[in-house]
């Protein structure tokens, strides 16, 4: 039998066209009793199911070049960000870039000057490794008032990439370093030419040039063709369309490290260079604006993550943070990645209020709310990483509060 | 595997000409100069769109507020602007050059970056709006919250505080 | 200044579409000079570069919904694959499954034969771990000479994964097992209704029944909505579009464990349930149809796997196999999953024969291929892992050869 | 977290009615029957154009032989057919039932892959071609290369020989 007009299929009849990073095909209705279609309909690229629908969802901004995309946190699976899904945020929209034109300059302090083609970066050993990149940004609405209606908006600027590239320290053998390099001046090819400080302890311990991120080239959002990795550090600093390397003996002093992404205590000071992700993390499911059918037993879920290490453990509350139990941990954790945690809760229908709390290998504890804002105030804008607590209401509907 | 130090090639200081950053000693700002009289021609043409006739900021069109906001800082609505936030002003000639105005980028000159920077900073009041600005007297130019930042790197130590009132032995 | 028109960008205005998986933007002659564009044009899920070319090849069959498709594996970055160009391999095409109206049937010798839906799988623990997967009828054409003009198609039917599932183990606990209980039949919901027998204890060690892939949904073509995966097993025991497992105390012998997928030897006799994929490894750089441009030093590349536990180590050679050196392993070798091997070599000029060969855990190691043919004749068809053999001409340009 | 039996919804062997798996003793081999005659016709309406005529295979159509090339197996071209190759007639029935006309699939009654098995069976002189192929029958065909098989699991023992005459000592 030939395949059934599309009109057999209800569900998509209605809407004509597919998700986004999915093409539309005929549904049977028994696909045992139809040949399926054959490879290469793709040309060679696969594309997503039609029925995934989770998108990446902009922030209301008035210019679309300098905003911002959240990862549909509760959405996706294991531990991995698809990289169609990785979070963005542009200061100048997202440039395209031919690598044959682009080159990466190294100079300052350095013994040799010198431009590195893509394929010359490529041609040296490289090192994949997995780590979280989260926006200092995320959860900036939660300081005064539980604002973001679900984890997509309150923490969905954190996700978790495959990044494969060369060492900074491998290029520094190529240039040389000269005795006083202390900070290095990180550029991007963007209409934002964007600029990091970033310190070269750093650059020498674990910063990659990256070409790759989750098996194949980077995407244009989050660099093509390079990127600079800097696990743990704060999502800005990891520069992407990286051009060019400056060596200095002192920071830049840089708008991004300014103007903006620092953060402004209650004295009116303000702190700059804060630039490693603390201990986070969050319970996806359930979170805000799901809803539980029925009393009985639910498995809690979430992600927990630290720019200073592993995570250690990751602990669970049921009761708005009266009392604590550990929750299980997924996988392996690796240093500044994500881990995904799980917790088995039977709900007996009465409201709760679940919290969760990341414990970090260098023993830094997840604040809650008050212990936090205690020290930073309430208009630091930045670095927010506070306990969340997402209320479960007697009619199994979740909504974000504060306790 | 390159093994040795073959990989790249060797660039000269005029190719690295075309490449910019103005750290705070101003040191490699460029030759030019500009007045905040100047600056606030090129502003109404090029800016005040999208940051208002008064460097009010217009929220629709995104562009920031530019000035006001001194002494806001320890206050419960903060204004950070230029002129109450900014600690450095070769930051500002950096950030202009580099990318505005934002629908525009990359199409000034330094003439250009000077009068704008001199117009801010003369609305602003932090110098004077005869001030002829370039690379000697910008680097000379004292923000107002020139001394209202510190290293935040590492741990928020301030976390670690045991909190003496809720101590039992009080 | 606005975006100039295409025709200032010579490379792409010849070509007028954009390569499979991407988007064709208007290439800016200076990306600092232009704002970049928007957050989501995309509506929400990102494409690969315009730049990034490298697609899944067809084979030349008669049949589309019958054939299969390689990997680019010298195109890919680091040790994933990425989704959109995992291999494929189908025997009644890609069937398209409404993910509300699939269930899974667990039954045969259990207590209580059972139906699960997609949301009731998704509530169970789940676990996510990489492996790869290899078709046992990778490498095939090169028994009696060598064949593949390159390494995607001499070793592309191979692709590694972060799946994520329930174990099978816990199903089990749901339906419980009767003590005869021995081979499970696998059954997929294409138009093949793939069908194989699986031992128990292959099953209850560490299969997954999976619903994720690389941080998403399964993809279409690797078998949404759910998928068998065997760790280490050939690829066509891992049961894409996976409808049903019925537990028997004896296998079923299918078609796809007797008339195909089984091993014929010199004698005339044939291998049953050769399930496991072999140690072996491939150099993909240099590789065939490729060019050294000029002797000097080139970092040689590749991947190693085993069906029987971790990759150990693997041993490069350069001169045809007379001597051989241990390579570096570049990422921390998991249990059945690729790794990627590198070895910095100087190309003096002269003609070279390049080798590797893969040593695992259980101490395997994969042999010469007159090793292989000694044992298995040339007419095996599956299970091919003998050493491959790249000749280095003295003009640069690299074959695939016996020796 | 379910952490007790409650996930699933059993289901009635009513339900499971709809799913086959014929195993080698036949077992499950549902009611009907075939013979060659029979199955000669349906082969040539739906099977032909891509088997050939003569069950030899159309390359280009993608159908693979189906009879022929007994004894060839320990030979330099072996042939792998139904008649020279597979260990159980269990499987002819299953696959035909699950998955054939490639391009109808999961479209034959019983009583039609009965005598499609029948005629395949009896072109490959397998069976009599009077036969007639129902549960009880087909349960009882022996297949040409029954015992050409053996288990395979595990690794490849034979790569551990040592080969004596390459052994100094010899
Ligand atoms: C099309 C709108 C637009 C125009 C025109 C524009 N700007 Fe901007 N400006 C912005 C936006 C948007 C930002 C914030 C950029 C970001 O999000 O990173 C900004 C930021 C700034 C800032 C930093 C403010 C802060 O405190 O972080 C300065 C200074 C500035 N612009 C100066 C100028 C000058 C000078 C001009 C004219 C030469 C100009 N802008 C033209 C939109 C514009
Ligand atoms: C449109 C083409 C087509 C038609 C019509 C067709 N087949 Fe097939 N047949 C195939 C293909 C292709 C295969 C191999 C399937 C695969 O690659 O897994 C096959 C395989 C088989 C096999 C297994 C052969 C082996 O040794 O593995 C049998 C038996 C078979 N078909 C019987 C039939 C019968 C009986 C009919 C008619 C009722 C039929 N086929 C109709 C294309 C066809
Ligand atoms: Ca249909
Ligand atoms: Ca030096
Ligand atoms: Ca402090
Ligand atoms: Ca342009
Ligand atoms: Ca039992
Ligand atoms: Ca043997
Ligand atoms: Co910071
Ligand atoms: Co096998």
């Amino acid at each position: 039998t030939a395949a059934a007009p599309l009109a057999a299929a209800p569900a998509l009849a209605e809407k004509k066209t597919a998700p986004p990073g999915a093409v539309l095909y005929d549904v049977p209705d028994d696909p045992t009793k139809e040949m399926g279609r054959g490879v290469h309909e793709d040309n060679g690229y696969g594309t997503r199911s039609q029925f995934e629908t989770e998108v990446r969802v902009k922030a209301d901004r008035p210019l679309d070049a300098t905003s911002w995309t959240y990862t549909p946190l509760a959405a996706t699976i294991g531990n991995l960000t698809p990289s169609g899904l990785h979070f963005e945020r542009h200061h100048g929209g997202i440039p395209t870039i031919d690598p044959a034109r682009h080159e990466l300059y190294v100079h300052g302090l350095v013994d040799i000057a010198k431009k590195f083609t893509i394929a010359e970066i490529k041609s040296l050993p490289s090192v994949t490794r997995r780590c979280f990149i989260e926006c200092s940004g995320n959860t900036l609405d939660e300081w005064s008032k539980p604002t973001g209606k679900n984890v997509q908006v309150t923490h969905g600027l954190l996700s978790t990439t495959e990044w494969t590239g060369v060492p900074f320290a491998t290029l520094a053998r190529h240039v040389g370093l000269q005795e006083n390099a202390a900070w290095v001046l990180a550029e991007g090819a963007d209409a934002a030419v964007m600029t990091r400080s970033i310190p070269i302890g750093k650059l020498m311990s674990d910063a990659l040039i990256a070409y790759g991120q989750n098996g194949e080239a980077l995407r244009p959002e989050q660099g093509y063709p390079l990127r600079l990795i800097l696990p743990g550090f704060e999502g800005n600093t990891q520069i992407k369309w990286l051009r060019r390397l400056q060596v200095s003996d002192r920071p830049f002093m840089t708008h991004e490290e300014t103007a903006a992404y620092t953060d402004l205590l209650k004295d009116g000071r303000a702190k700059l260079f804060t630039l490693e992700m603390d201990a986070k993390s969050v319970i996806t499911f359930p979170s805000g604006e799901m809803m539980l059918p029925k009393p009985g037993h639910y498995l809690i879920k979430g992600f927990a993550w630290s720019g200073r290490g592993r995570v250690y453990a990751v602990d669970v509350s049921l009761d708005g943070g009266k009392t604590w139990a550990p929750a299980r941990l997924d996988n392996v954790p690796e240093p500044m990645s994500t881990v995904r945690f799980s917790y088995p809760w039977h709900w007996d229908g009465k409201p709760a209020i679940l919290q969760s709390r990341c414990i970090d290998e260098a023993g830094n504890v997840q604040p809650t709310r008050s212990e936090l804002i205690s020290v930073r105030g309430v208009n630091s804008v930045y670095h927010y990483n506070a306990i969340q607590s997402w209320a479960v209401a007697s009619d199994g509907s979740v909504s974000n509060v504060h306790v | 595997g390159n093994t040795d130090a073959s990989v790249g090639t060797p660039v000269s200081s005029e190719e690295l000409a075309k490449f910019f950053a103005i750290q705070p000693d101003g040191a490699t700002l460029p030759p030019g100069q500009g007045t905040a009289a100047a600056g606030r021609e090129i502003y109404a043409q090029r800016c005040a769109h999208c940051h208002g006739e008064h460097l009010e900021g217009i929220k629709e069109a995104g562009g920031p507020v530019l000035a006001g906001g001194r002494g806001s800082l320890a206050t419960d609505r903060p204004l950070k602007s230029v002129e109450s936030y900014w600690p450095h002003a070769s930051t500002l000639f950096d950030y202009i050059w580099r990318t505005m105005p934002f629908d525009q980028p990359g199409s000034l000159t330094p003439d250009e970056v000077y009068a704008l920077s001199a117009y801010i900073l003369s609305v602003g009041k932090i110098i004077d709006d005869k001030q002829v600005l370039d690379a000697k007297t910008l680097r000379k130019v004292v923000m107002p919250n020139a001394k209202g930042f510190f290293d935040g790197s590492g741990p928020e130590l301030d976390m670690y505080r045991i909190n003496q009132s809720a101590s039992p032995a009080k």
